[in-house]
């Protein structure tokens, strides 16, 4: 999550630079949620299918740190080849599926990467584990792919992170129940509830409802209550947050009380985190650095095509690139 | 003994269930109960595991399918009405159309859509939507006119690495009776000369590919004009060459189709064919679709709605008169 | 219910004889839901998006009977005109929504009235109700409909009539959760269960939940468990109903046990129920053969317009009618 | 002092707010926050109780908007991004659009759709739905190019009694830019000759228009082709007057349109013009449209898929050598 802080801290310099083209979408101040996911993952198996602010359980789950500057910086040797950008990326067959924008769509998609594991092998272990906001929850796509996996009894975990917001609008205004862990009893799946902002306690229950719909209890929904530490996108102050929520508890920074967790129980020590940041910011800087010197895609060399079939007796209507 | 349409939609299903253990079938009342029009019947039982009900979600039917295509399997969904394909349309020209550009993964779903109108079903029980899906980029719109192809066309279909729309029409299913399946096996992407002819060319696909060889028998008897039917087979893609060849024949273009007036895979036919064969144009190219109101339930109105024999037979006498 | 029973096994005959084209869908076995719910609302300043299985509920509510065989039959003088049929008609304007068929929608679309009755008069105290079927309830629209209004606080009454299958598949397929009105809570709405065949049970609790409702509680979800006893619709023999399930406690006829109810009570006699059936059979006859001898919708005489604004400078585009 | 397209986007909303208490907006992060374009900024504050904050939910947002308009209401619903509105799709095409034909009672909601492309916004925040929800009986597509049609065809759309999809082009928000909002107010489906020319003329609409110019104006500086550029204000219903007497007064047609390149607007502008202009033409008429992929992340990529004023030139030149 340290690497994941100063990752998006650069990210967020470079698009203020105009470095960055389109937008940038940080997770900070919600690492420890997502991070906590991502380690409870096995990545040889399992499935994350990151969302907008998962920067953090990318790196937990072994998404290199190129495959995000690629994308953000438009390099034609990222993933997405400069097709498409920013937190829209991923490798399917790794097991890290490419989100698109419309909030609640993997949720089903995740379920069917389950179901196909399981029709493929019955004895399958595999978890499939994806991330969505406390607004997302209000998309039909969450209810329906919730629904089926629930139904199907599929290793799904979904995590909420309840953030207060979706973009500027607040909780009060998203749904009418008390906590979103409400929910879970209606579609039959495990719920836990989880202070987002300790780490420990995130770590705890992510690795639970792992473990729960790995070993065949059917699919789970940790909502965790957190805040966003930056506004929407990099465009965005925020300013529509109360300063009482963010002077408030769940304003702290995550990182902050992980650190404070892990040396006061002497896991690690001060030098030692120091030490991981210089390292971090190394890495970090590398990966920026060998993106930006990274070719952009070259429309005349781009395969325009949609399809992966090539039908030889119909031409292809695309029209040549003006000179 | 005699094949119907329908037989031939379950026949391919229970041949790919039976050769290619990456085929599964979901959708809804598919299993036990064999589907609303019977296109799964007796797959369940022959094929344990394979056919599964889902709920009344379609967005996440097809959101399903993408992820387990993902991951290798080649399943085939069953929208009960290509209608409630509409509950769909984000998964489907979002995640399923964009899903080979952006990632370089091809999904090789497909999206079984029970097409066009039938008497008494009313506006969501009738529509075409080929028009719709294939203005997205990343989608094959199959559109089967003829027993055999209903057969062939789905077991080549689900053979695609990319996501298909196979819109199999309902006033198919149990009125068009063939001998046998094995008709002309023609490979996805090369359409048909359903009904040679010299006068006058009609592009048509799916149901109206009958009606427009009935008004073309109708002209012969009538006066004589010999009509060339082309079966486009699928809309995207199109095969301009066999379309360009005939327009080159005959002179003239009736672009046939029984979706809304508006755009869609006529509009998409006449401009081509403006575009590339200008040349061989003796006359104004035609369309005859449906009206632009929905599709009525009464069958007094739903007949008026669609084209017919003698709409289409009209529309003829105007292009011949030129 | 009693004449709505008659109506509809009237038009099951007539589907049976081929004088109705399209399907025909029954709400046998459910009429003692529909018809408390109907009862329940005021028809001079309510809303009642009826569904599928509500024929009893419409009669309670108002809806002439002509509304009904004039679009099963296809009279050009109903509501419908032709246009549409069956159980998709309406009359918007007086408080009946025509359904579309696609489940799940009228949820937000009986919302929306709600709201606007609420932006003209802030005092207005009238509730909507609409009925969906347990499948209805996997579809994302009722999710994101039912969401929006428990977030605005708006008088709706959902009444889930869960029949045990949505056509031919059964609760386990499509729900995992132990009975549906565990919903309630994860919206933030009111929740009731009731035995759908006992009527006395079913109007004692649709009353509640629409008074709930119009004291400004928010939505009320109401679920009552019943069985159909008719196939899908009369082209269907529901033989995929299990012989326990028909011959158990919620595959008794809600109408002979309101019968039983009232007579065990004192409320009516036998001889005022024979009454009332001889009644209805006349008056359902006389709807029926009235409709059957209006028109038919004449193709030359229909306006070909799907919009009500006429744009002058524009040709519509449509064919006229071959000769 | 310069009003922007947006500017005339938020003058027109609050003036309907002002002038008409049936009018009410609805949509994500648009009341204090002022939408994610700011189209709707202040205006919470200005008419309290009329601007509200949706859930994510756009099917319930088109549905809410459905039955306020049932009740008298005249909702306005800002989809965050046109995209977005696939989630709405089935309350557009099925709920909205067939309301009027199937029960007599019309339904006057506007669907604000920010459309097209920008650098950088990739496949999920650049589509443009004009030429799929036109396919459509029973709605009403408006595509403004200008900061005064922008203003007057938003009034005018609401004061529609039927669904109006108002397509507004996201590069046109701040780029485009007029002295006042009084310009020409032309009604609804007349469409406006932007650019008088005569060796041939480009039908366009929407951000398109300014690329049509453009390429217009390269065109008579480097050899003197005098080029006509028609803005088709709305694409459904369709000029088709204005049209054809262009066409005639050039004999030479290029539809041009961002949206991809099947079907859509400008396959239905060659159609029509050579059902009903054949003998006015003088070449085959072309099409210029977006590429047949995803709208690219990559602003290189971008700008080689959308059509520009070079490639509107190539296509322009093409056509004049016919
Ligand atoms: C279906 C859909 N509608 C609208 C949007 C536009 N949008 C992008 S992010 C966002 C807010 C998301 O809020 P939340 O789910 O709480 O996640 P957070 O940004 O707070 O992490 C919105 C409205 C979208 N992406 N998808
Ligand atoms: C979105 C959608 N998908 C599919 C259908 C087809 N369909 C019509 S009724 C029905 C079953 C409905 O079941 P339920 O909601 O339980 O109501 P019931 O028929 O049992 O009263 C289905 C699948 C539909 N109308 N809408
Ligand atoms: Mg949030
Ligand atoms: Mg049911």
């Amino acid at each position: 999550m340290l690497r994941s802080r100063i990752l998006e801290n650069k990210l967020s310099s470079l698009y203020k630079a105009g470095k960055i083209v389109g937008g940038v979408y940080l997770g900070k101040g919600q690492e420890a949620v997502s991070a906590s996911l991502g380690t409870a993952l096995n990545p040889e198996t399992d499935v994350f299918s990151a969302l907008i602010r998962d920067q953090a359980g990318r790196i937990a789950f072994g998404e290199p740190l190129l495959d995000c500057t690629r994308s953000y910086l438009g390099s034609v040797e990222g993933p997405m080849r400069g097709r498409d950008g920013n937190i829209h990326r991923g490798r399917p067959k790794e097991g890290m599926p490419a989100m698109i924008s419309h909030l609640g769509s993997q949720v089903s998609l995740v379920t069917g990467m389950l179901f196909a594991k399981r029709l493929k092998d019955p004895t399958s272990r595999a978890v499939g584990a994806t991330c969505v906001g406390d607004g997302a929850t209000s998309t039909g796509s969450f209810h329906e792919g919730l629904n089926v996996a629930a139904v199907e009894k599929l290793p799904l975990v979904v995590v909420v992170a309840n953030n207060q917001f979706a973009y500027s609008t607040p909780n009060y205004r998203q749904f009418a129940c008390g906590d979103l862990v409400e929910r879970a009893r209606g579609y039959g799946v495990g719920g836990f509830s989880v202070d987002g902002t300790d780490l420990i306690a995130c770590a705890t229950v992510m690795r639970e409802a792992v473990r729960r719909a790995r070993s065949g209890d059917g699919p789970q929904m940790v909502v965790a209550q957190v805040l966003r530490l930056s506004g929407h996108g990099e465009h965005d102050d925020g300013s529509y947050v109360p300063e009482d929520l963010r002077s408030g508890h769940y304003g702290r920074d995550c990182i902050e009380v992980a650190i404070r967790q892990l040396t006061d129980r002497g896991i690690v020590t001060v030098d030692e985190i120091m030490a991981w940041q210089e390292q971090n910011a190394e890495e970090v800087q590398r990966a920026v650095a060998q993106a930006q010197q990274e070719q952009a895609p070259d429309p005349y060399q781009e395969d325009w095509s949609a399809l992966s079939t090539r039908f030889p007796l119909c031409q292809s209507g695309n029209q040549p690139i003006a000179q | 003994m005699s094949v119907t349409y329908i037989d031939a939609i379950r026949e391919a299903q229970a041949k790919l269930l039976g050769e290619d253990e990456r085929v599964f079938l979901y959708g809804q009342d598919i299993a036990s109960f064999g589907g609303a029009f019977k296109a799964t019947k007796g797959l369940a039982e022959a094929f344990p595991g394979r056919v599964f009900d889902s709920p009344i979600s379609e967005d996440a039917m097809v959101g399903l399918a993408i992820g387990a295509a993902i991951e290798g399997m080649r399943p085939i969904v069953e929208m009960q009405f290509a209608d409630f394909s509409s509950i769909a349309f984000n998964q489907i020209v979002n995640q399923a159309a964009t899903h080979y550009y952006r990632t370089g993964v091809p999904i090789p779903i497909t999206v079984r859509l029970p097409s066009g109108g039938t008497p008494g079903s009313g506006p969501f029980h009738s529509q075409s939507m080929e028009g719709i899906y294939a203005q997205y980029p990343g989608l094959i719109v199959l559109t089967p006119a003829t027993v055999s192809d209903a057969y062939h066309m789905l077991i080549d279909g689900v053979a695609l690495d990319d996501p298909v729309l196979y819109c199999e029409h309902k006033f198919l299913y149990r009125w068009l009776k063939a001998k046998s399946i094995n008709g002309e096996h023609l490979p996805i992407g090369q359409a048909r000369i359903t009904r040679p002819g010299k006068h006058a060319t009609v592009v048509a696909y799916s149901a109206m590919v009958h009606e427009a060889v009935r008004a073309a028998d109708r002209l012969l008897e009538e006066s004589g004009w010999e009509i060339e039917v082309v079966d486009l087979r699928s809309v995207k893609p199109l095969d301009m060459d066999t379309v360009l060849a005939s327009v080159a024949r005959t002179g003239r273009l009736l672009a046939l189709g029984e979706a809304f007036p508006w755009g869609g895979v006529t509009a998409e036919v006449v401009s081509r064919v403006t575009e590339e064969g200008f040349h061989l144009l003796d006359a104004p190219p035609q369309r005859l679709n449906a009206r632009d109101t929905p599709v009525p339930y009464h069958p007094k109105l739903w007949a008026a709605h669609r084209p017919t024999p003698e709409s289409i037979c009209d529309a003829l006498r105007r292009l011949l008169s030129f």
